[in-house]
């Protein structure tokens, strides 16, 4: 029977369903003109959440519910900058909706379940919880690409996004189905990840486990957007409405994050020395083709997409070295892609408007002229997503790059940092088309007036200089996540 | 003040570029003395460091620690010894006369262009400051940043072209410096420069870090196979950036090759000495041919900083060979110092060659060779600059082009005649290359009308260029004060020379 | 005698019927959803098959919340099915390629 | 008592502010300020030198030799800058400064109506500090300053009149050629460093012994005698900045530059520089009879060579050049057969005459309108007597005429060459016994063509733009107006330009008379120049010298003066008698006349391999190697594939659903199948690493 403790333990994400149901109901019974209310409403009660969190923050890792759910140092990272980015997204998106009309309760009430998904997802204990949260998320994103009925490219990147997500989590089961067989023989036959970690000792079929095993990888590969499961990246990313493609690309990604390291270092990680390897493939392609393909983009939101893609091979290079400084390198990175994400896309929000979707690169010509802050904004992204020191990505790459060659894959290494300087480019490019180029005729590029966007947004790209600057109190609370 | 001394000079800039860039478009000439008031501060307090340090003493001195990030033992860590400190004036000097340079010659959001120029004195004081491996290598990649946009903005036509290939060029060969740090991590667990000099490490192990070192400085210096940045950045350059680029960011290459690749790797350094000389020579003779053709006097002038820079490299690797193969500490000591004269030479004379050729160009807006001649009808006090600082260029004694490549010939003699007798080569085609500028820009008859309307150098510029004339003169008659400002660092240089880590 | 192999086997042949139909498939949307709920009906068996012969009820209790999640999915894929039918008037695959590269 | 560091500074600093003064300030001090400080400072620099000179010859001072201020120090390696004042340096200094000084004088009048009059001045008192650093140094750094210092002023004032072409060519041509010498002078110096450990000239001659048996290295096996080095190396020094065979070309085309600068640097002081620093180094020198023997060839060949292109010559300055190329090249055969101060004595003697006979020159060509081809002079001693009676005893002086000062020190020369036994010297007597005849052949040409014969231009009546040529036309060849045609006669020049002649004919005609006993046999030079017993040939000499008396009368009967004498008498019958005479000479020997009118072509080699040649070398290098190979191959080259390898890449992105299910699958097959074949295996285990 749950007691009382694990309701307790699992305050934040009951407090959250509870309210999204409110919000729900708001909504029905709101009249438009109030409409605008659910905002700063979702806003607050996400807010709150974080506060639940750090202030329910239990001294060391506790689980509810029969070891269903775990709440860790971990979890408790990812959740807070989980719920950090989404309301980032909110505030920005706001004038996005705005000027399309866009506002409704479905857009927040989606956008909190799918919180709530990530925070099941990181703080999973067992293949069911894995696969609910994962669902929850999941199917809250694919209905929040659509959330545009009227347009045409939402309703293609949504079925596309929707059918290869489910092929990857009918994936995804079939290798639990296979791990939980394995499990069964010659021991007691579970769901748990904590009890799979040791199957390998005992399994009287090993290779039906490491089949599992990969085929979870695969389901894993599909969530983070490595190569070659990225297939869905750049079409969803553009295809999506902005806001969302931001949630996507930043929240989310910490989920990937929080579900590779649960399966895999919780779950298999008796097996890492087979696993290692596959991620450092997968990685390889990813860095490969993200970065390469990113440089012939055309569109900002597809060329972020495929750097998105690069980014994940940079961050199973942390998962790939498989030890606690791979995993907490990898959760800094994760961290500091999302916030380099949001920035970069928050940009692209704060200067689109109704009929100008500010997407291709070349509508920025000449942004230093028109808005010089903006420009400055986006500039400071670029150059962290690039991985230019002092900024925040430079000392991410690092990170990974050490825990790559602490594991002893220097080859690893050597080769992500060769992609880094391909990559250079074509942020580079942005950059020069922002400053370098001169704004064309009768161009309609201004910033939003929107206040709390420009405050948010400034302090949000601002953070990447200052975490840059000083990053070490953020890689020390990674690093004792993982007990280091 | 004095115990943050370096601080100081670091952040005075880079915190100054922040009231220049709000001063803003709307009030340039606020921005402009804002921007000139912080260059000067800033080299008023970098003269303190000839109060604080003390030549004799030696070593690394005004030392600022502080743990930076404590998980990985990354320190904010600076500290100077003579070569940073003659490195560090130059830079402030440099930053006034650019700033002045550029008074009203940028018109085009002056305020931004000052911002960056400070952003870049301050990231370059740092660099030449750092004593921790990571901090060095952030700042060693920083200042792309405002250079990219220096050139990227204010540049001429191919600014584009120029400004991407230098910024890729250069990250590229840093990012291997990269690898090769955090293999020294591992293996010492700390970035401090100090420890990773005390490491013992295999030839092998050396040998791969040299070389990651290697490309990384080779392609700032720029040494010959990988200088084909620097004449396009430099024409596409802003003179401001010209002068920058030229008289302090190349020293950053030269200077890491002594913080680095000297105490870390060398045995590997010894090893493949032969191959920077090598390259060094190639520097010197062929891109003297090279320099001898352009028809763009700014590249003409980059070329010749590459030819100039090579004996930079020569110095540094013959002082190499001098101690691990002839033992013969006082020759070696006399190639390296004549390495770091012809840094701070270089930096003046280039930067006052390239001040010239901005000069040229705000009034006539070509760099064309073929669109002068006979400049000096019209413009007699700019020749008689424009000849002292060719004539420094190709090494006239009692300039200070003179000095550093005496020293350096002398001591390759000493490593092996052949050496010194390419080296040589340099009084006779650099003296070919400008020379031959210097008589078809400035003496022959007036040819293009438009020459004929050029005005005489304004107080402005005759300041700049007076400037640099003081200093080019003042190193050519007397360098004793610079050699002892840095004798007692460069014989610590030399001693680590013969230190075996195998 | 019919052993846990057999049900493998089943369950694997489904799987790879259900993959095929999603990439040999190149007509109607429809068949994609067909395909998915197959997959995870495949997913099921492995998991009734382990958890009977294994003697361990909680496979079948994730069974139960496949079943539950693919209700959803189907739902929600339908939804979109439907939006992209008035969106552009066709549910055939191959048109769906307006944004590639 | 000794001689005061402060007199010493003043005879160097005082040209220098003269210098600045007149350069920087000229504005405000006008012509006549600018050329009175200057002339002032010269002034003092040269009664200081006599000052000097009396005082090491009667005075009984000590030789100065003391550092003033350290350059840098480095280990235990210091440079200095300081002076070495001995009686070879007091002689240089009283030379300088009195031929300086004069042609300040002279250039008043020269250059009266020039634009650049003030710049003019700066530059010969600039001219004349470097000169005294070089003379006054005590170690090879601050020689090589103002070695290098000189060749900076002679390149400004060869193209003082910059907008001529032909002058800011010579100027470059000057330099370059000059800093090929200085290529081979710095690895001399580097070479004294390595050998000897320090650049101090008392320290390194000091230790000059230890040279013997030291050999250097030059590939494995080959060995070079260390003293043969350094002293090849540093005579190439010598051959650039005294215009020895082959490094002479850029002499006569310095003519480009205004006359008293002929005078004073391309003839008197700065070519002699060379000469000065040999005799200098002769402790070095004494070491290696081959580095003699090849100084002493090289002399030789210059001494007869550039001679006989003088005698083609019709422009009267070029004759005169190639009369300084060919004295130079006495005055190396002398050091070639250690007769150092042979050497030095010519030097002297021909600084005087030859300063002379430019200036003369110089007078001519204001005379006619800076008209310098003789074919369009003649008969002019009657329009200048003054001129024509210095430029005769120059003349006499120069062909070696007995009682006249070249006489004593060209005669030593040749008796020295003939007493000479080492390597090559009977060819270099030959040379220089050659010589005596071809400088008599040019000499009297010259005084024929310009002050003898029949007038060969014509005066016309006095038109329209005539009067602003006077002043702009220096600068291109008197431009506009044709040959031979003077608006009005020639007249004899002013006396700031006779009295300069009428000082310089005194020395000319006197000092060899009065000093040949002491300076050239008598040992003056003390340890100044050191000479082995082997070798001195002069002290030889010295056994028949009763004085100069009698030498002079011996001279009459000797072959030099035969032949100068043969050489009067055919040139006294061509050009007085049967002018006709001369162009049928000179097509009869058609070939040989086009050899030396062509100068041996030995220009248009240069041009062709090392300017020409040089700048093809560069564009090849440039677009063959930066351009071609560097920049389109390996960097855009590969940026360029990078682009290609992404267009293709991005078609994998086809946009059907189908295809990316299928990459998916795809990826599951990879990774069962990778980890099926090497998963666990060697390779991956290898590749993870534990």
């Amino acid at each position: 029977m749950p007691t009382l403790n694990d309701i307790l333990i699992m305050l934040p994400e009951f407090y959250l369903v509870g309210s999204a149901c409110v919000l729900l109901l708001a909504d029905a019974f709101m009249k438009p003109t109030q409409r605008p209310m659910l905002h700063w409403l979702s806003i607050a009660v996400l807010l709150v959440a974080i506060y639940l969190l750090v202030m329910g923050q239990p001294p060391q890792s506790v689980t509810a519910f029969g070891g269903m759910f775990v709440r860790d140092e971990t979890s408790e990272i990812l959740k807070v900058f989980a719920l950090l980015t989404t309301v980032l997204v909110m505030v920005y998106a706001r004038p996005y909706l705005n000027d399309r009309k866009l506002v409704s309760g479905e857009f927040y009430t989606l956008m909190i379940f799918a919180v709530i998904g990530i925070m099941l997802l990181v703080s999973a204990g067992n293949l069911v919880t894995v696969y609910l949260g994962l669902e929850l998320l999941s199917l809250s994103s694919y209905a929040l690409v659509a959330l545009n009925r009227d347009a045409r490219l939402p309703s293609e990147a949504a079925i596309k996004y929707f059918v290869l997500g489910a092929l990857a989590s009918g994936m995804l089961l079939y290798g639990m189905s296979m791990v939980y067989g394995a499990s069964g023989m010659g021991g007691t036959p579970s769901l748990d990840l904590a009890q799979l970690h040791n199957v390998m000792s005992y399994t009287t079929s090993p290779n039906l486990l490491l089949f599992g095993l990969i085929f979870m990888i695969v389901g894993i590969g599909f969530k983070l957007g490595a190569a070659p499961f990225h297939m869905w990246i750049p079409d969803v990313y553009q295809g999506a409405p902005t806001p969302v493609t931001t949630f996507i690309a930043s929240g989310s990604k910490l989920a990937a994050f929080g579900m590779a390291y649960r399966l895999l270092s919780s779950g298999m990680g008796d097996l890492s020395q087979h696993w290692q390897l596959m991620l450092a493939v997968l990685a390889v392609l990813s860095l490969a083709i993200g970065n390469l393909v990113a440089i012939v983009q055309t569109n900002l939101k597809r060329m972020l997409a495929y750097s998105t893609i690069s980014h994940m091979g940079y961050l199973l290079l942390g998962l790939a070295a498989a030890g606690p400084e791979g995993y907490a390198a990898a959760m800094f990175y994760a961290i500091c892609y999302a916030l380099m994400g949001v920035a970069a896309f928050g940009v692209m929000l704060a200067l689109s408007r109704a009929g100008f979707e500010c997407e291709e690169i070349s509508d920025l010509k000449g942004l230093n002229q028109k808005s010089p802050w903006m420009a400055f904004l986006m500039l400071l992204a670029m150059f962290s997503l690039a991985g230019v020191p002092p900024l925040f990505g430079f000392w991410a790459k690092v990170l990974v790059l050490e825990a790559a060659i602490h594991a002893n894959m220097l080859w690893l290494a050597i080769v992500g940092i060769v992609f880094a300087i391909i990559g250079l480019y074509y942020y580079l490019h942005v950059i020069k088309v922002m400053y370098f180029d001169k704004p064309v005729e009768g161009s309609v590029l201004q910033a939003q007036q929107d206040k709390p966007l420009r405050v948010v947004l400034s302090l949000n790209a601002l953070s990447l200089l200052v975490l840059g600057l000083y990053w070490g109190p953020l890689l020390a609370w990674c690093r004792h996540a993982f007990g280091l | 003040m004095f115990n943050h001394l370096l601080s100081l000079l670091i952040w005075l800039p880079v915190a100054g570029a922040i009231p220049v860039l709000l001063a803003g478009s709307t009030r340039p000439n606020l921005a402009r003395w804002l921007a000139l008031l912080v260059a000067v501060l800033t080299f008023a307090v970098s003269l303190f460091l000839l109060v604080q340090y003390h030549p004799d003493a030696g070593g690394m001195q005004l030392t600022e620690n502080y743990l930076w990030i404590a998980s990985w033992g990354v320190h904010y860590s600076l500290a100077a010894d003579g070569i940073s400190v003659a490195l560090i004036l130059m830079t402030t000097f440099v930053g006034i006369l650019v700033i002045a340079g550029a008074w009203e010659v940028i018109q085009d959001k002056p305020h931004q262009y000052m911002a960056a120029m400070l952003m870049l004195e301050g990231l370059l004081i740092g660099v030449f400051c750092a004593t921790d491996a990571l901090l060095f290598y952030a700042l060693f990649e920083a200042i792309l940043i405002p250079m990219f946009i220096l050139i990227g903005i204010w540049g001429g036509p191919r600014r584009v072209y120029a400004t991407l290939k230098f910024f890729i060029y250069t990250f590229f060969g840093s990012v291997f410096m990269l690898i090769a740090l955090l293999y020294l991590y591992q293996k010492a667990h700390t970035f401090d420069l100090a420890t990773l000099a005390a490491l013992p490490l295999t030839l092998q192990e050396q040998t791969w870090i040299f070389f990651a070192f290697l490309i990384a400085f080779a392609i700032k210096v720029p040494m010959v196979p990988v200088h084909t940045w620097l004449p396009d950045a430099h024409v596409e350059a802003p003179t401001g950036g010209s002068v920058v680029l030229a008289a302090v960011m190349l020293k950053v290459g030269t200077y890491g090759m002594l913080r680095f690749i000297l105490p870390i790797v060398p045995d590997a350094g010894a090893h493949f000495a032969w191959l920077i000389i090598a390259m060094s020579l190639i520097a010197i003779v062929y891109i003297g041919y090279v320099a001898l053709v352009q028809e763009d006097m700014k590249k003409l002038v980059a070329y010749s900083s590459v030819a100039h820079m090579g004996f930079v490299t020569l110095g540094i690797f013959i002082a190499f060979l001098l101690v691990r193969e002839s033992g013969n500490t006082d020759m070696a000591l006399l190639g390296m110092q004549g390495a770091m004269v012809q840094m701070i030479s270089h930096g003046f004379v280039s930067g006052a060659m390239f001040t010239c050729i901005g000069v040229m160009y705000d009034r006539l807006h070509t760099r064309q060779i073929k669109d002068y001649g006979g400049v000096i009808n019209v413009m007699p006090w700019f020749g008689f600059f424009y000849v002292l600082f060719a004539m420094a260029n190709c090494g006239l004694p009692g300039t200070s082009g003179f000095v550093g490549e005496f020293m350096v010939i002398l001591a390759s003699f000493a490593a092996n005649p052949w050496i010194a007798l390419f080296a040589a080569f340099t009084l006779i085609i650099g003296a070919a290359y400008t020379l031959w500028l210097v008589k078809r820009v400035l003496w022959g008859d007036i040819t293009n009308p438009h020459v004929a309307e050029m005005k005489e150098i304004n107080g402005r510029e005759t300041f700049v260029l007076v400037s640099f004339a003081a200093a080019v003169l003042a190193l050519g008659i007397w360098p004793q004060p610079l050699v002892h400002l840095m004798d007692s660092s460069v014989s610590q240089l030399v001693q680590q020379l013969a230190i075996h880590k195998i | 005698m019919i052993t846990l192999s057999h049900y493998i086997v089943l369950g694997a042949v489904l799987f790879c019927i259900a993959v095929a139909g999603l990439f040999i498939n190149r007509k109607n949307v429809i068949v994609l959803l067909m395909s998915i709920e197959l997959m995870l009906l495949a997913v099921n068996m492995n998991f009734v098959a382990f958890s009977r012969f294994l003697g361990d009820v909680s496979g079948q209790v994730f069974v139960f919340f496949i079943l539950t999640v693919a209700a959803a999915e189907a739902a929600i894929g339908l939804a979109i099915l439907v939006l992209l039918f008035r969106n552009r008037s066709t549910i055939n695959i191959a048109d769906i390629d307006s944004m590639k590269g | 008592m000794g001689l005061s560091t402060s007199i010493l500074l003043t005879i160097a600093l005082a040209p220098l502010v003269g210098c600045v003064l007149a350069g920087f300030l000229g504005k405000f001090l006008g012509r006549a300020g600018s050329h009175s400080v200057t002339i002032l400072g010269v002034a003092i620099s040269c009664a200081l030198s006599f000052y000097v000179l009396y005082q090491l010859t009667l005075g009984g001072a000590e030789t100065y030799n003391q550092n003033i201020y350290t350059w840098f120090q480095i280990g235990h390696f210091n440079a200095s800058v300081g002076f070495l004042v001995d009686r070879l340096t007091a002689m240089m200094l009283v030379v300088v400064s009195f031929v300086s000084l004069l042609v300040h004088v002279y250039t008043i009048g020269y250059m009266a109506d020039d634009d650049g009059y003030k710049r003019f001045f700066s530059y010969i008192s600039l001219f004349t500090f470097s000169m005294f650093m070089l003379v006054m140094s005590n170690n090879f750094m601050q020689l090589f300053f103002g070695w290098e210092a000189v060749g900076l002023v002679s390149y400004l004032l060869i193209g003082f009149w910059y907008k001529r072409p032909t002058a800011i060519f010579a100027n470059l041509k000057a330099f370059l050629v000059n800093r090929v010498g200085d290529f081979g002078f710095l690895l001399g110096i580097a070479a004294v460093l390595y050998f000897l450990g320090t650049l101090d000239y008392a320290t390194a001659f000091g230790s000059a012994p230890s040279l013997i048996g030291k050999t250097l290295q030059i590939t494995a096996g080959t060995q070079w005698d260390a003293a043969t080095v350094i002293c090849i190396c540093l005579f190439i020094g010598a051959m650039g900045k005294s215009a020895q065979v082959p490094l002479h070309v850029w002499l006569p085309d310095s003519m480009e530059g205004p006359t008293p600068i002929s005078a004073l640097i391309h003839a008197a002081t700065m070519v002699t520089a060379g000469i000065f620093m040999v005799a200098r180094m002769s402790p070095l020198f004494e070491l290696s009879q081959s580095a003699l023997s090849f100084v002493m060839v090289i002399g030789a060949t210059t001494a007869l060579f550039t001679g006989l292109i003088g005698i083609v010559q019709n422009d009267i300055k070029r004759v005169v050049a190639y009369s300084t190329l060919s004295q130079l090249g006495y005055m190396t055969v002398a050091l070639g057969v250690s007769a150092y101060s042979g050497a030095v004595y010519h030097l002297m003697t021909h600084a005087f005459f030859k300063a002379l006979l430019f200036l003369g020159a110089g007078s001519v060509i204001i005379a006619m309108h800076h008209e310098q081809d003789m074919r369009y002079m003649g008969g002019l001693r009657k329009y200048m007597p003054i001129t024509w009676i210095t430029m005769w005893i120059g003349s006499l002086a120069l062909c070696g005429v007995p009682f006249f000062s070249g006489f004593y020190s060209k005669d030593a020369i040749i008796e020295a060459v003939g007493e000479s036994h080492r390597w090559g010297s009977s060819y270099a007597y030959f040379c220089v016994m050659a010589g005596a005849l071809v400088t008599g052949l040019y000499t009297f040409r010259q005084m024929y063509l310009t002050f003898h014969g029949k007038e060969r231009f014509t005066v016309v009546a006095h038109h329209g733009h005539a009067h602003h040529d006077a002043h702009d036309d220096h600068h291109d060849d008197h431009g506009h107006h044709e040959p031979g045609v003077l608006e009005h006669a020639p007249k004899e020049s002013p006396w700031v330009v006779t009295l300069p002649l009428v000082l310089l004919a005194i020395p000319s005609l006197l000092v060899g008379f009065f000093t040949v006993g002491p300076m050239l046999f008598g040992n003056w030079f003390g340890s100044a120049i050191h000479v082995d017993e082997a070798n001195n040939v002069l002290a030889e000499l010295g056994q028949e010298f009763h004085g100069s008396l009698a030498m002079a009368l011996h001279g009459f009967t000797q072959l030099p003066f035969f032949l100068v004498l043969t050489a009067f008498a055919i040139t006294t019958y061509i050009y007085l008698f049967n002018p006709a005479m001369a162009d049928k000479i000179k097509s009869a020997l058609k070939p040989l006349w086009t050899v030396l009118d062509r100068k041996y072509w030995v220009d248009n080699v240069y041009f062709a391999v090392f300017a020409s040649g040089g700048v093809k070398l560069g564009r090849l290098f440039w677009k063959a190697g930066d351009t071609a190979v560097i920049d389109d191959t390996m960097v855009n080259g590969s940026v360029s594939l990078i682009h290609r390898i992404a267009a293709t890449t991005r078609r994998l992105q086809s946009g059907y659903l189908y295809h990316y299910a299928f990459a998916m699958i795809l990826g599951l097959i990879l990774l069962l199948g990778g980890y099926w074949f090497f998963g666990s295996g060697p390779i991956g285990s290898g590749l993870v690493g534990q």
